[in-house]
Formats: structure tokens, C-alpha cells, sequence
């Protein structure tokens, strides 16, 4: 099971300018390829603007594409009927970035982790308390209790919610989970216990990880391979030791330098002098 | 796995919404101004609904004339005093709450309805639905809506039922067009998104995630209506066009007044006043409402 | 900007066109006869015959609407079968009346709306605010017609300084029409006498009109000047100096009148629609009262040129309202 | 005297639910030439502190329970707000976090930035270069050139014609450098900094932190950076105050404090940072504190 990116492109139409007249039109994305391996733990790396979003949008068929293709598991994406891309639906999940947009304000925990155990009935076939019980085990699996199941996302932390994230991504136990920056929205503290429940999660029950950041430490932490994107365009593509410790491009190279490390000595104004006698 | 030890799982207790609501309703209490809304508001449904039982001279209400006690200023026997025919003016307005409390709750609940749906599907598909729906609720907003309901219950003839769907039908595109905005607005948000992935097809996001988000500026537009359908029905009752005599009704009872005024006031008074709480009421729980319900303005 | 003020009448056009039509239709398949009515009760077949002959009533439905449509561009909008006479020439003889009556009634509720709006949030839960706020709910729930005749009461009935009803006394000759709006054209002819009447006259029922726009715009105003002054950069401004008064009358007010505007614009059509009901109190002979005699006897044409006339000054209004909103804001501008 | 000497401040806000405390005895001394990080997460009163500084928080919610607040011998807390309004903009100049909210959306950032300048030229004309006596059109003129001559500094291109755009028209970092030429314009002697490059791009992140660096440097004045990223206050700061809670946990020179830290809790933050060279299953958070950790 691979998930396969062929010279996929994206180009969106121009904004409508009176009547007749249209805008200039935006390529998200320029023959884009990539190949994500089963239990790899693949990393993307690029800016605001620079198409990472519009990639995951494309691989779930939220957005259509310009042109090339993309495949899971063999499957042509964009061209499976909708029957069949429901059922493909609950093997590919994902988890977004901002936690207090990503849960429905209004249902209670129970019901969002529910909700894919719920559309997806006919493939797994659960009564309602069965359903509960399953709510529950996935709550534990991600290190919430099930004390609060019947409360409102509101009462959560920005950690705790970014978990009820992760469960309901893993309630249909899918082998592939787009991560869309799911921790760059929260404290050091609370993302380093994220990082390491997903990494728990991906070994315990061997999901691939199509991982997407801005944050290359975060990608060193948590991925094998690692590509760079930018306005659109791959740049670079590897294993994370190699394009970390030896960038080809110049916008990798750029990318790490301008990365603050918490290491004072490591700082680019720090003359050497200045470092550690202070001013 | 962690060891599966007893999953403790609470009762799905309805206390999570309950303590909700009660949390909204103690916001509610804080300001006097719409607890008084409330309370004239309820104080109004019942005496509507009691009216033909508690009504003093329920003969009056039938068109029957006393004209011996003609213009009697209010006293103990006749509260609101008698009009130009010695029919008591309590009576009257008591029994002419019921057509304009109801027609006015049917002509917000049809606008509501009509224009949910409209808008919904509207906001929700875009494209060409959008623009259809949407030029036919821009030709209707242009039209002044008093005067086409005018024309609209002229034509049909009067009564109340005529009156209700002339009304109705310049007044649901002013929901259309908050529902579509709202729907807009609702459908970027990331939770849509990740219903969109789970498989959740449009039936299902926009009935189960779309409108229980966008039901509180409904709620609150609602009720504020609420108060102006009431005007809009005592309008046409006033310009002639409203019930067929003899159901007494605000609007034609102030009408009817009008050539008696300056000496015999209390004969406009009384509907007018009427008229008067009942918008102001249904206005006051309507700010309470939007304080409650939209968090952001809470000022 | 032209090009974003010609895009926006391009739009108007289509908006008209489906107009004409919706009313024609409404008109024409309503029951209810105006020949019949016309005519007396005690009219010969021939006579009713001849009527509707005269008026093009037997004339297949498509053709009525294109002579119809035609007539419109060239001043024919119909003849009045109650007054006798073209609706054109009605509409023009009683829109002065009621444009005056609005825009004196929307001069009134923007004059002391927005101020009042912009202190009542400035000063947030002081007593002004409090009475303001208590008044504006009162002012939004009053019934225009109620208020009407209570003014009525009060001013002319009881205290007898200002004239009960009418637009100007019959006695009196009004100035010459250069605008048709009594109080401009006295201004013109700088007949202070007039004037003082027009005024008068005018004063009872444009309060009337003015009371739920004033109080509607207030609140509004102070809605959005409270959402404006808690923005960041408001926060930012205040930061680096800048003195409350210039933050509030210079970047807080520009911001907060893009959204009153469209209110603003939204209650030209509501007055528009609800002169009817001020006119019948104070018997001003506006368009209102030629659309509710025309109702009352079920003559359709006066009623399509009356709804036109508002339908078109609507549209109007929102342009402008369009147009001054891409002032205030020039992200629309650009777009 | 120091720049700015903060002594035991404690603030309360009130809110509908009630009052809590916010800040409890923060201490805290600026020197010129300091660059101070005040690093800490979400709720650790870090903004607070700074925007009490100049006085803009409103009391009532606000309520400063004890401490005072000394900017070059004046007692902010006390002073008059006419003295507060001349401080602010002349003397401390302010940047925030989110530069797509902090420019006036309606108005050509040339009118703000020229008012700014006309507000610090009025407190003390040398700032434009003008004698007391000049004419209002020639402190127009002179706020004007000064505008275009600071956006030109902090690296807006061609700033004499950019200066009549609206900020739509402008990216997220070039919002941000306007926003420091508004700040520097007056020639303040502290610099007030609240997450300045949390909202943007790590590559125009690093282009701010250079310019903020410069400045310092060649005006020789003080900087309180509030941040909660480590890695920014390693790179620019040269003193560091960690914040939890409303307390200072520990602060002193970076060397000291990021390399050689005392307290449990920064450690275990430095330690919550994935940085390009750590191993995976090094991270560990804050799992092993407990509350008496910050008795």
C-alpha cells in the first residue's frame, strides 16, 4: 500500500473581474511527484503560499486536479466513483492544524469520534454501545480519559483537543494519516507530547505518516524521507540525514540557516566574542 | 494495546447540554431588560390564547353594538373605555391579539423556513443555483414590501390567511440572504474539511454540521421579526387592507379610531399601545437572544 | 472606480428587467376587476366592452407586456383607470411629495443617529447609554402610524403649534416648482415665509418616519464603532501616542460608518415602502396614498409605476451606498 | 537610573466570571543596548507585563495590586495620562504580533506613520529635525520625508511611492517592517516587541530579526522581545527572563540561562524544542514537573 504522486499540477482560475473580464490565473502546484512507502513516515517541508495545503486538499479529493495523477494503494484517486472513493475514504484520514477550528463546536466528543464509525456503518457494522466502547478505547489509546466523553470541544485544552483530532482520525483504523501541521498551532510543551504520541501511534499500529510542516525540526523528529516545496515546485527530495546534513538546493540551505536554534552559540548575529559574556 | 482494563463510560447524562443551557440561560438573567421581553412576551402568548375565555363582553367581539355607551372614558366596567359603536375597547384588543400574535409567528415561520431552505442551498452549492436563487431574492428585496403585500391582499382579497401569504412572501428573502451568508461563511471552516474526509456526503454537513452552527443568528433574527411582522400586519390592518370585520384586529381598530381622535383618545391608544409592547417585547428578548447566543456580540 | 460603478449598473439592468416582469405578472393574474369597478355598478356590456378595449385589455397576455415594456422606456407607464389619467404623469406629481418626506426623515435619522451612535459607544454604560439604548428600543417597537397620531395629539391637537396635517395650506400658494420639494424651492425662491410653512408642515410627519431608522442606525453605529475600537490596530495606534480624539474621529469613524452605510441604504427602501402609512395619517399626497387608493379599488397600473418608481430609487440608493462603501473601503475598490 | 525598572508587579483582571491574578511580583530591569527575551507559553502573563509598560491596559478590567513600573524615573503606573500619551510613540514605540491586523485596513499607511511621527515631532521637534517655533505645514513636510526616509531603512522598497498603497497591497513582512518604521519613528529609547515574527514565514522571520538587531545596534536602545519560541530568543536576545504563570522563574544573560539553566522548568522547555539535531525519542515535555517543582 504507497500513495503515488504523478506530475500532479493545480492551477487555480483567476478571481472573476466584472462580467467578462477574469483575473491572472495561480499554479498551486507545478508538476508535483512523490512516493510515499507503507510505514514510511514521510515529511513536507514548505512556507505559507508555497502549496502544502493544496497538495493534501488534491490527495483527498477535495480539490480537483489540473492535471497528472495520484494513486493509493494503486487506485487512481480522481478517478474512483464516489461508492468506491467513500470506502477508500476510511483507510486515508487526517488530522488539521488548528485545533480549535478543526472539531464541530457543537457535538459532543463522543458523537465527532463517532462520526466516522457512524458514516461508515456499512463497512464497520457496530451497534451503539459498541460504538461507545470503541470511543472510549481510542480516547485511552491517545491519552484522554473518558471521564468528560459527553462534553463540548470549548471545555478542552488546544492539547487535549488536538488528541480528540488524532482519535477520530483513527476510529475507522485507517493505514494512512495525513498530518496537516498538527502541532504548529500549540505550546513547545504540549507539541512534544504530541509528537511523541504520534510516533507511538505510527509503531504500535504501523500507519504511514504523510507528515506537513514549516517546522524542520519538528519534520527531523518525527520523518524518514523529507521533500521541500516552494511556490509550488519540489526543490529537493531525500532521506531527512542526508537533505538536513547536506542541502543541495539553496532554498533548503536558506530554510535551515534562518531555522532559530535554542542554542545561543548557534546564532548567525552572535560574534563569537559575545556569546555567553553578554553585552 | 494499553491493558484493556474496565472502560469506565459515563452515562451518555444529557448533563452537558443542560449545563449549557443553563449556563446561556443565567447569562440571559443578567440583564433585567430581557427578562422584562420575556416576561410581556409570555404574559402576551397566554392572554392570546385565554382571549375568547376571559374576554368581559365577548358579544362585543362578535360585531354586536351597544351604541347607548358610546365613547365611555376608561372606567371600572370598560378598562380601555368604549369606542364610536359602545364596544368595549378591552375586549377588542384582548381578541385582536390572537390575529396579530399569530399571523405574525405563521408569517416568521414560513420567512424562516423558505428562506433556510433557499439559502442554504444557495450558500451551500454556489454556481449557477446560487445565482438564480439569489437574483430572485435581490428582485424581491427590491420591491417595498408593504406595498406588494398591499397589493398582494387587495388582489387575494383580505382575511387573515391571504394576509399571512402576502406578507410571507416578500419577507423570507431577508432569511435567504443571512442563511446564504452564514452558510458561506461555515462552509470554509477546517471541521467541514475533515467531515468532507471522513466521507460525509452534502446531506449529511449540511444538516448534521451547517445549520445546528448558524441556528443561533436565525433564532435571534427571528424573534426581532417577530415584533416587526406584528407592525407589518397592524400596517395593513391600518391602511385597510387587513381582516374582514368584524374579527377585531390592532391595526383596523386604530384606523377605525383615528377619525375620532383628538377627543376620544383612548380609543387609539389602546391598540396602539398594544401594538407598541408587543414589538417592544418581542425586540427586547430578541437583544437578550443575541447576547446569549453570539458570544462575539456581547458588548 | 468607473469601471467598478458601470459593472454595478450593468448588474441593475437584468434586476429591471425581471422587476417589469414579476409585477405585470402579479398584476395580470390577479382576480379583481378594474374595468368593473370602473365602469359603475350599473354598466352596459358595451360600455365595459369598450373599456377594456381602450385600455388594450383583450390583447394576448406577451403582447400587453411588450407594448407594456415599450411604453415604460417611452413614458407610457398605462393609464389610471380610477384618476383618468397617465400614470406617468400621476407618479410625477406625487413623488416630490414623498422623496421630500423621506429624505428630510433620513437627514433627521442620520444627523443625530451616527453622533449619538459613536458617543453611546465611546462612553459604554453611562447613563447616556443607558437612556439612549432604552430610548432606541422604545423608538424601533413604535408603529409609525401610532407615533403619527400621537404627534398629532400632542403638537397640533392639544398644544396647536404645528399644523395637523396636509403638505401645505390650501389658502397658501406654494413657491414655483423648480424641484418639486417645497422647502428647496422656497429656499431658491428665498421665500422665508414659505419656508416657515413647509417646514411646518413637514416637521410631525418626517418625525414620525424618522424614529426607527434613528434608532436603528444609532445602534448600529455604536455596534460597530465597539467592534472597530476593539481591533489591534486601534491597540497599535494608541501604543505609539496618538491622541483619543484623533484615533476616534480619524481611523475609528472611517471604519465603523463601511457597515452603518449599508444599513443606511437598507432603510431608504423600507421608508420608501412605508410612507403609505404616514401619508393616510397626515393626508400628505404622496405616493403612498395614490398607491393605497389605487389598491382600493384594484387598479393595477398605478400600483406597477408606484412599486417601479421605489424598485428604481432602491436600486439607485444601493449604488450609491456600493459606491461610497468602495470610498470608505478600498479593498473593494481594487477588487 | 535604569531605562525601565519593574519592582514587584502584581495585576489582576476581572473578568464577568470574577477577578484572578494575573501577574505575581514580577522584577524586572532594562539597560540600553539590553535585548531582554521574555520567553514563556500561552497564559504565562508575558503580554500583560509588557503592555503595562505603557500603561494600555484599562482599568477597570485591569487592577494593579502592588509594585511600580519606573521608565527613566517616572512611575508609569502613577503618572498623568497626558505624560503617558508623550511617552508612548517618543519614548517606548510598540510592535505586535499579527501584521495583517495592526495596520487601519481603510487608510494609506503613509497617514498613519505620518501621524505617529507628527505625535513625536509635537512631544519634541529635534525628532524631525525642526526648531520648536516651525509652522504646522513644515512639520507636515518634514513627518513626511521622515516616513519615507524610516521605510526606506527598514527595507520597503521604493518607500516615496509606497508610502500612498493601503497595507492590502503589502505581504505579510512588509506589513511587519512598516509596522517597526512606525515603532522606530520617533526615536524611542525602548522598544516594546510582542511575538513580532510568531505570524510569519521562517525565512522573512529571520529578515525582521536582522533588521530589529541593526536598529538596536546603531541606536543603542533597549528591547523587551516577548516571545514563546526559544530558538528567536537564542538567536537575538542577549538577556533572557522565563515566565510561568505570572512568575519569573529565572533570568539573566543567554549564555548563562539557555546553556547552564537552574531552573527545572526551563530546562525541561529547552528540552520540548525539536531543533535539527535532536534524536527522535529525545523530547520529552514538561511530564516530568510537578506543581511543587515551581514552588
Amino acid at each position: 500500500m504507497s500513495l503515488v504522486i504523478e506530475n500532479v499540477t493545480k492551477t487555480f482560475p483567476g478571481q472573476r473581474q466584472g462580467l467578462f473580464g477574469r483575473g491572472d490565473s495561480f499554479t498551486a502546484l507545478d508538476d508535483v511527484s512523490l512516493r510515499v512507502a507503507k510505514g514510511a513516515s514521510f515529511g513536507l517541508v514548505g512556507e505559507s503560499g508555497s502549496g502544502k495545503t493544496t497538495l493534501t486538499r488534491c490527495i483527498l479529493r477535495l480539490e480537483s486536479l489540473t492535471s497528472g495523477r495520484i494513486l493509493f494503494d494503486g487506485a487512481d484517486v480522481h478517478a474512483l466513483a464516489s461508492a468506491e472513493m467513500r470506502r477508500l475514504r476510511s483507510r486515508l484520514q487526517i488530522v488539521f492544524q488548528d485545533p480549535y477550528a478543526s472539531l464541530d463546536p457543537r457535538m459532543t466528543i463522543h458523537d465527532i469520534v463517532a462520526e466516522p464509525l457512524v458514516i461508515h456503518r456499512d463497512v464497520v457494522k457496530m451497534t451503539e454501545r459498541q460504538r461507545t466502547e470503541r470511543v472510549a478505547e481510542l480516547l485511552l489509546q491517545v491519552g484522554l480519559g473518558t471521564q468528560h466523553l459527553f462534553r463540548y470541544p470549548h471545555e478542552f485544552s488546544g492539547g487535549q483537543r488536538q488528541r480528540i483530532g488524532i482519535a477520530r482520525a483513527l476510529a475507522v483504523r485507517p493505514e494512512f494519516l495525513i498530518l496537516d501541521e498538527p502541532t504548529s498551532a500549540l505550546d513547545v510543551s504540549v507539541q512534544a507530547e504530541v509528537l511523541n504520541l504520534l510516533h507511538r501511534l505510527q509503531v504500535e499500529l504501523g500507519l504511514t505518516y504523510f507528515f506537513i510542516s514549516h517546522d524542520l525540526g519538528v519534520i527531523r523528529y518525527i520523518c524518514d524521507d523529507v521533500a521541500v516545496i516552494y511556490r509550488g515546485k519540489l526543490v529537493e527530495q531525500g532521506p531527512v540525514a542526508e537533505i538536513f546534513d547536506r542541502p543541495q538546493n539553496d532554498y533548503t540551505r536558506m530554510l535551515l540557516n534562518a531555522m532559530p536554534d535554542p542554542d545561543p552559540d548557534r546564532s548567525p548575529f552572535r560574534r563569537p566574542a559575545e556569546a555567553g559574556v553578554g553585552a | 494495546m494499553t491493558t484493556p482494563e474496565p472502560l469506565a463510560i459515563p452515562r451518555r447524562n444529557q448533563s452537558a447540554r443542560l449545563e449549557n443551557w443553563s449556563r446561556a440561560f443565567y447569562r440571559f438573567r443578567q440583564s433585567w431588560l430581557s427578562m422584562v421581553g420575556l416576561a410581556i412576551v409570555v404574559a402576551l402568548i397566554v392572554l392570546a390564547l385565554l382571549a375568547p375565555f376571559i374576554v368581559p363582553y365577548p358579544e362585543h367581539v362578535e360585531g354586536v353594538t351597544n351604541t347607548a355607551a358610546r365613547f365611555q372614558p376608561p372606567s371600572a366596567s370598560a378598562w380601555f373605555g368604549t369606542n364610536a359603536l359602545g364596544q368595549d375597547m378591552f375586549s377588542l384588543v384582548l381578541v385582536g391579539s390572537q390575529v396579530s400574535l399569530f399571523s405574525g409567528l405563521a408569517v416568521v415561520f414560513i420567512a424562516v423556513v423558505v428562506g433556510t431552505a433557499v439559502g442554504a442551498i444557495a450558500g451551500y452549492f454556489g454556481g449557477w443555483i446560487d445565482e438564480i436563487l439569489m437574483r430572485v431574492t435581490d428582485l424581491l428585496l427590491t420591491i417595498p414590501s408593504l406595498i406588494l403585500a398591499m397589493a398582494v391582499a387587495a388582489a387575494l382579497g383580505t382575511g387573515v390567511f391571504n394576509m399571512i401569504i402576502a406578507i410571507s412572501l416578500t419577507w423570507w428573502p431577508a432569511y435567504a440572504r443571512l442563511v446564504r451568508g452564514e452558510v458561506i461563511g461555515k462552509k470554509e471552516e477546517q471541521f467541514i474539511a475533515a467531515a468532507h474526509a471522513l466521507g460525509a456526503g452534502w446531506p449529511r454537513i449540511l444538516c448534521r454540521h451547517i445549520l445546528p452552527n448558524i441556528v443561533s443568528p436565525i433564532i435571534v433574527k427571528a424573534s426581532l421579526d417577530m415584533g416587526f411582522a406584528i407592525l407589518t400586519v397592524a400596517s395593513l390592518g391600518f391602511v385597510g387592507i387587513g381582516v374582514k370585520p368584524p374579527t377585531p384586529e390592532w391595526g383596523t381598530l386604530l384606523s377605525g379610531a383615528r377619525s375620532y381622535m383628538p377627543d376620544y383618545w383612548w380609543t387609539a391608544v389602546a391598540p396602539g399601545m398594544a401594538i407598541f409592547l408587543a414589538v417592544l417585547a418581542f425586540n427586547l428578548l430578541g437583544d437578550g437572544l443575541r447576547d446569549v447566543l453570539d458570544p462575539k456580540a456581547r458588548r | 472606480m468607473l469601471l467598478f460603478v458601470l459593472r454595478r449598473l450593468v448588474l441593475v439592468v437584468p434586476i429591471l428587467i425581471g422587476l417589469t416582469l414579476l409585477l405585470f405578472v402579479v398584476a395580470r393574474l390577479l382576480p379583481g376587476d378594474p374595468v368593473g369597478l370602473a365602469a359603475g355598478p350599473n354598466a352596459t356590456p358595451e360600455l365595459i366592452a369598450s373599456l377594456r378595449q381602450e385600455f388594450g385589455l383583450d390583447q394576448p397576455l406577451p403582447i400587453q407586456y411588450w407594448t407594456y415594456l415599450t411604453g415604460l422606456v417611452t413614458g407610457d407607464w398605462g393609464m389610471s383607470v380610477f384618476t383618468r389619467r397617465p400614470v406617468f404623469e400621476d407618479v410625477l406629481t406625487y413623488l416630490p411629495a414623498t422623496l421630500e418626506l423621506v429624505f428630510a426623515a433620513l437627514i433627521i435619522a442620520v444627523v443625530v443617529g451616527i453622533p449619538l451612535g459613536l458617543l453611546t459607544a465611546v462612553y459604554r454604560n453611562g447613563v447616556l447609554d443607558y437612556a439612549t439604548r432604552t430610548l432606541a428600543l422604545g423608538g424601533i417597537a413604535m408603529p409609525r402610524f401610532f407615533l403619527g397620531l400621537l404627534l398629532q395629539l400632542a403638537f397640533a391637537a392639544w398644544l396647536d403649534i404645528l399644523p395637523l396635517s396636509g403638505r401645505y395650506p390650501l389658502i397658501e400658494i406654494p413657491p414655483e416648482t423648480v424641484t418639486g420639494f417645497y422647502t428647496v424651492d422656497a429656499l431658491i425662491a428665498g421665500d422665508w415665509y414659505a419656508l416657515r410653512i413647509a417646514l411646518a408642515h413637514l416637521a410631525l410627519p418626517a418625525i414620525a418616519m424618522a424614529l426607527s431608522p434613528l434608532a436603528t442606525i444609532m445602534r448600529m453605529m455604536r455596534a460597530s464603532t465597539i467592534e472597530v475600537l476593539q481591533q489591534d490596530y486601534v491597540m497599535t495606534e494608541r501604543a505609539l501616542g496618538l491622541s483619543n480624539r484623533l484615533i476616534l474621529f480619524k481611523y475609528v469613524l472611517k471604519n465603523a460608518m463601511t457597515s452603518t452605510l449599508t444599513v443606511i441604504g437598507l432603510y431608504v427602501s423600507w421608508m420608501l415602502g412605508g410612507t403609505v402609512l404616514v401619508e393616510t395619517v397626515f393626508d400628505w399626497p404622496g405616493l403612498g396614498l395614490y398607491a393605497t387608493q389605487a389598491i382600493l379599488t384594484q387598479d393595477f397600473m398605478p400600483v406597477i409605476g408606484v412599486t417601479l418608481v421605489i424598485a428604481i430609487i432602491y436600486l439607485f440608493t444601493m449604488l450609491v451606498v456600493d459606491v461610497l462603501y468602495g470610498v470608505f473601503n478600498p479593498k473593494v475598490r481594487y477588487a | 537610573m535604569a531605562l525601565l525598572d519593574i519592582r514587584n508587579l502584581n495585576l489582576a483582571m476581572r473578568s464577568y466570571e470574577g477577578e484572578t491574578q494575573i501577574l505575581h511580583g514580577i522584577d524586572l530591569v532594562i539597560e540600553r543596548g539590553e535585548i531582554w527575551g521574555m520567553v514563556g507559553e500561552t497564559g504565562s502573563g508575558k503580554s500583560l507585563t509588557g503592555l503595562s509598560i505603557s500603561r494600555l491596559i484599562p482599568t477597570p478590567p485591569g487592577r494593579y495590586l502592588a509594585g511600580s513600573i519606573e521608565f527613566q524615573g517616572t512611575d508609569v503606573l502613577k503618572a498623568a495620562e497626558r505624560d503617558m500619551r508623550r511617552l508612548r510613540g517618543r519614548h517606548i514605540g510598540t510592535i505586535f504580533q499579527d501584521p495583517t491586523t495592526n495596520l487601519n485596513p481603510v487608510f494609506r499607511i503613509g497617514t498613519q506613520i505620518v501621524d505617529v511621527a507628527l505625535h513625536a515631532g509635537h512631544a519634541d521637534p529635534t525628532v524631525l529635525g525642526l526648531s520648536a517655533g516651525a509652522s504646522r505645514r513644515e512639520f507636515k513636510r518634514a513627518a513626511r520625508e521622515k516616513a519615507i526616509e524610516m521605510l526606506d531603512k527598514v527595507g520597503i522598497p521604493k518607500a516615496a511611492e509606497r508610502i500612498d498603497d493601503y497595507p492590502h497591497q503589502f505581504s505579510g513582512g512588509m506589513r511587519q517592517r512598516v509596522l517597526i518604521a512606525m515603532a522606530m519613528i520617533g526615536k524611542p529609547d525602548l522598544l516594546i516587541a510582542d511575538e513580532p515574527t510568531t505570524a510569519l514565514d521562517v525565512s522573512v522571520q529571520a529578515q525582521i530579526l536582522r533588521l530589529i538587531h541593526d536598529l538596536v545596534a546603531e541606536r543603542n536602545i533597549g528591547v523587551l522581545l516577548i516571545t514563546h519560541n526559544l530558538g528567536v530568543v537564542a538567536q537575538i536576545c542577549t538577556h533572557v527572563a522565563v515566565m510561568h504563570r505570572g512568575r519569573i522563574l529565572e533570568s539573566g544573560k543567554v549564555g548563562d540561562v539557555l546553556k547552564r539553566p537552574a531552573h527545572v522548568y526551563t530546562q525541561a522547555l529547552l528540552n520540548s524544542v525539536p531543533t535539527v539535531h535532536t534524536k527522535r525519542g529525545e523530547l520529552r515535555g514538561l511530564s516530568g514537573l510537578t506543581p511543587e517543582s515551581f514552588a
